[in-house]
């Protein structure tokens, strides 16, 4: 079946659904920016975008490529220094969401941006912690966002940068760390959520045209199901007409399609 | 106390090698000019600092100026990967890297911390992370109030900090706006700093709260046009996305990279000169 | 979030007998209509936290309202003593006032602790001095790195922050400018917060850089003109030394000083009516 | 003999000449803004007064009230907050000049600005500690300057506020701290420096009229006075003219003489 979107699109939707209107979210590299900005033009005009780089409030009108563009500058209610970011807005207990990618997760959502193999002569140098462990530690809960890849979704992490609920159960609350946790991980084939006991990540949903084999395949883990999973809604017209809209203002004003 | 002369000058006479340097600049203000001047010059042994290494500090790192990072984030934002960076900490070349690992929040912290003249800042961070076992200017302390378990990061003193800035006046006070990272907390953190500025005004009248470097922390002002591209100078020129992306080819192989180089950096006398040679047109800002 | 709203109301709703309640504002922006308001509606047993208690905390101390005061500096600034303060202390009228006492270093710290979610603040402050030995809210640590000794100051989370800015748009987010002492942090380190402005616009137009307070931070946006009177709101008004000086003789004995709260604060109607009745017209800002 | 001015105005000039052009002068609350003032006026154009309140760079034309005045901000370079100021440009070691004014203060230059009698049922209530322990503790130097009284130079404190020497010698090294402490303290009757050994304030300039006798009758201590006692050169014209202006155009602002 030929299905018109596609599952970047349906991603991308999925996770935007998940920011409700109003929500303080600090936007993460990456993915993140995509989905917060196709949520305020949806369901969410008052989600309040923070970045890293410094902007609180930001609007902007165009994805920017990196957390720093001058757009979110220009468009924010104000610009702070990037260790006000971190110390007064983030672990001052002021962030309602953090928004993450990662290039690897485990069952706990425990991620890994640092390396791939051993840390002092590593296959992949991933570029690093940058806010992720911070973030995940103070946010009142985390959304994770990643294309669901064999090697991304592993049995054993190469190096924990950012926990999530580390071994499970309430390892995590024993850590000391004061947000909730990952709450949704978003990939392009569905939903996962933490068991409330056992904290395993295990899937809740899944996008239409997606089969649970393909998910299992390309996790690296023998992935549970939640006992009734539900079927992701397919994107609405307007959500697919925002999301399309949003890349091709992006693409005009950077000459490339998206901040990803 | 700041002296306004050319960054050739500056760098010649404040960065020394072996030096512990900071370049700063979250994405935006970021002093590319300055790299150039400091690869230009054959700088040697450096530790680098800065929390989001990318570009300035991938040609530093080809270029073999550098013997340790001390970084947050190395990457180049949305593209990829910084292939230099890489080549350094996989494979040695041009020759081995020692990487001093934090997060953001560490890293801001311990800026802080030397801007403030603690010996280590504080943070409720790192906990469970793999990052303390391989930094050992990671620590960890007990609140003796609550008990509550803390981070404590080394504070960073950089001997040198270098950043880019808008504006400065003629007796060298300097005017910044817009995103501001730890440019301010780094000057202070430094024993000696150089700021690079798009112009120099006779009266910034700058807003009563503005991010303001007094003459009297800064060493050195040097009027560098263009001196953040392919970042950007909020008021001046946008982000160069284009060179970015066209960055993660030259950089992708050693030899185009080492030609590139040469030919636009090491064969030019400045930045002007850098500009012409490699084509570059400061991207007009856009004001949505 | 922030509710736009009367400061009666917002003091009605949000400040409970026995709350750890700070009103900040360094010499600039005092929130005294609001301190006018906590006396009116006859607050009990508050815990009293400020940089520098003057008139507005001698007006409350002498009314009864503090248990309890946590403080740097009090005294009517350029002028003397705070005779209400003093009596409360020395003598015990209206009654006993505990004190927790601090350098502006160390509650500055206390505060940015607070604002950063961590339950200590770092200074190198109070080497051999008698403060510590008197409050126990100061103690001291090593530096993991250096063995260097340095004070912890506990964290301040007030219940209630209250303060005066400038100005507010429609939506609640707060802008103020000039001297900004902590007020910032105070807002942020507290549970709730009330934020006296002198008006509301429909756009803030703040510079880049601006200290602003996202509405989502602030519970209450009261319009109150002049109610920083007899302290001064940059760009509105000056500052009333006359009454300054005035009120060293208005406070300094009992009778007069009930006598004149009676008539001015408890038996007006609210801010407005205060500056009538005390025949105060508010100083124009005198531009040099 | 009636001399053309005042001891106040004496202090104040003998006081504004020791703050050098360019240097950083953190501006306690009190006297200490009246000489720095006027040494601006003076010879010191480029002194950089920075007050606790957060302005950096400010050039007063009349003398503030208080030392957050609107006159402080509008005419600095910047205005950051109090906080900063403590951490970053006080404790990160960029002042020269910590210039403090005091209630007591003992032969090490020792100072309270606390109490008078016990802590715990005081017979005075003094403001307080305010910036002093750390200006005294971060500052290149100190300087202090007060009214030559009986019961302001007293044999014991009744309270440290703030540590000058200690208790001599190398106590205050011993102490770890930075700065290198009192360096003058100036009153209306001469100057009084420390011994480089013992560091115990001795007597090295006496103002034009004062006796010695006056001096140790107003000293709670047996003061010591140096091998060379210098004599304080009298006010010259232009000194008194610009004090003079300088109060006068401060009482046309606020309706009273000075900021004292």
């Amino acid at each position: 079946m030929k299905l018109a979107w596609t599952r970047e699109e349906m991603m991308a939707i999925a996770a935007a659904r998940l920011l409700p209107d109003g929500a303080v979210c600090f936007v993460g590299i990456g993915l993140p920016g995509v989905a917060a900005n196709l949520a305020r033009r949806l369901h969410a005009p008052d989600l309040v975008l923070v970045y890293e780089s410094g902007p609180i409030g930001a609007k902007p009108k165009v994805l920017p490529l990196s957390i720093g563009d001058g757009e979110l500058a220009r468009t924010a209610d104000t610009v702070v220094p990037t260790h006000e970011i971190f110390r007064y807005w983030l672990q001052g207990g002021r962030i309602d969401i953090g928004f993450l990618a990662t290039a690897q997760i485990d069952r706990f959502g425990n991620l890994n941006t640092t390396v791939i193999g051993d840390y002092r002569s590593p296959r992949v140098r991933l570029p690093g912690a940058g806010g992720a462990p911070e973030i995940a530690a103070h946010a009142r809960e985390t959304l994770v966002i990643l294309r669901h890849q064999r090697r991304a979704f592993v049995e054993r992490l190469d190096f924990t940068t950012t926990v999530g609920y580390l071994d499970g159960g309430d390892a995590r609350e024993r850590l000391g760390l004061r947000g909730g946790g990952p709450r949704w991980v978003i990939t392009d084939l569905g939903l996962m959520e933490p068991d409330p006991a056992t904290r395993e990540l295990v899937v809740t949903a899944i996008h239409p045209g997606v089969a649970r084999a393909e998910i299992e395949a390309n996790t690296g883990w023998p992935v549970r199901f939640a006992a009734e999973v539900a079927t992701t809604p397919a994107p609405r017209p307007e959500e697919l007409a925002a999301l399309r809209d949003l890349r091709a203002r992006t693409a005009a004003a950077h000459g490339r399609p998206s901040g990803e | 106390m700041a002296e306004i002369t050319s960054l050739r000058e500056a760098v010649a006479g404040l960065v020394r090698d072996g030096d512990v340097v900071a370049l700063e600049g979250f994405t935006h203000l970021i002093p590319h000019a300055a790299g150039h001047e400091l690869i230009r010059q054959g700088r040697r042994d450096l530790t680098l600092v800065r929390m989001t290494p990318d570009l300035v500090y991938d040609q530093l790192i080809g270029m073999g100026c550098a013997r340790r990072l001390v970084f947050a984030w190395g990457g180049n934002p949305g593209v990829g990967s910084l292939h230099r960076l890489r080549d350094a900490v996989e494979r040695g070349w041009p020759h081995p890297l020692e990487l001093v690992e934090h997060s953001h929040a560490g890293l801001a912290s311990a800026y802080v911390a030397g801007a403030s003249g603690l010996p280590f800042g504080l943070l409720d961070g790192y906990h469970g992370s793999d990052l303390p076992a391989h930094n050992p200017e990671i620590r960890f302390i007990s609140c003796p109030f609550t008990g509550r378990r803390l981070a404590a990061v080394k504070a960073i003193r950089p001997d040198v900090a270098i950043i880019h800035a808008q504006r400065a006046d003629r007796r060298g006070n300097v005017h910044l706006w817009g995103i501001v990272g730890c440019q301010k907390e780094v000057v202070l953190a430094a024993r000696r700093s150089i700021v690079t500025v798009e112009e120099v005004v006779d009266e910034l009248d700058a807003p009563p709260n503005a991010c303001i470097l007094p003459h009297w922390v800064v060493t050195a002002v040097c009027p560098v046009p263009g001196g953040a591209h392919p970042s950007y100078a909020q008021g001046y020129y946008d982000r160069d996305n284009a060179f970015y992306l066209a960055w993660d080819q030259i950089a992708r192989e050693r030899e185009r990279f080492r030609a590139w180089m040469e030919r636009h950096v090491l064969a030019t006398e400045d930045h002007a000169g850098f500009l012409r040679s490699a084509g570059i047109t400061l991207p007009r800002e856009r004001v949505a």
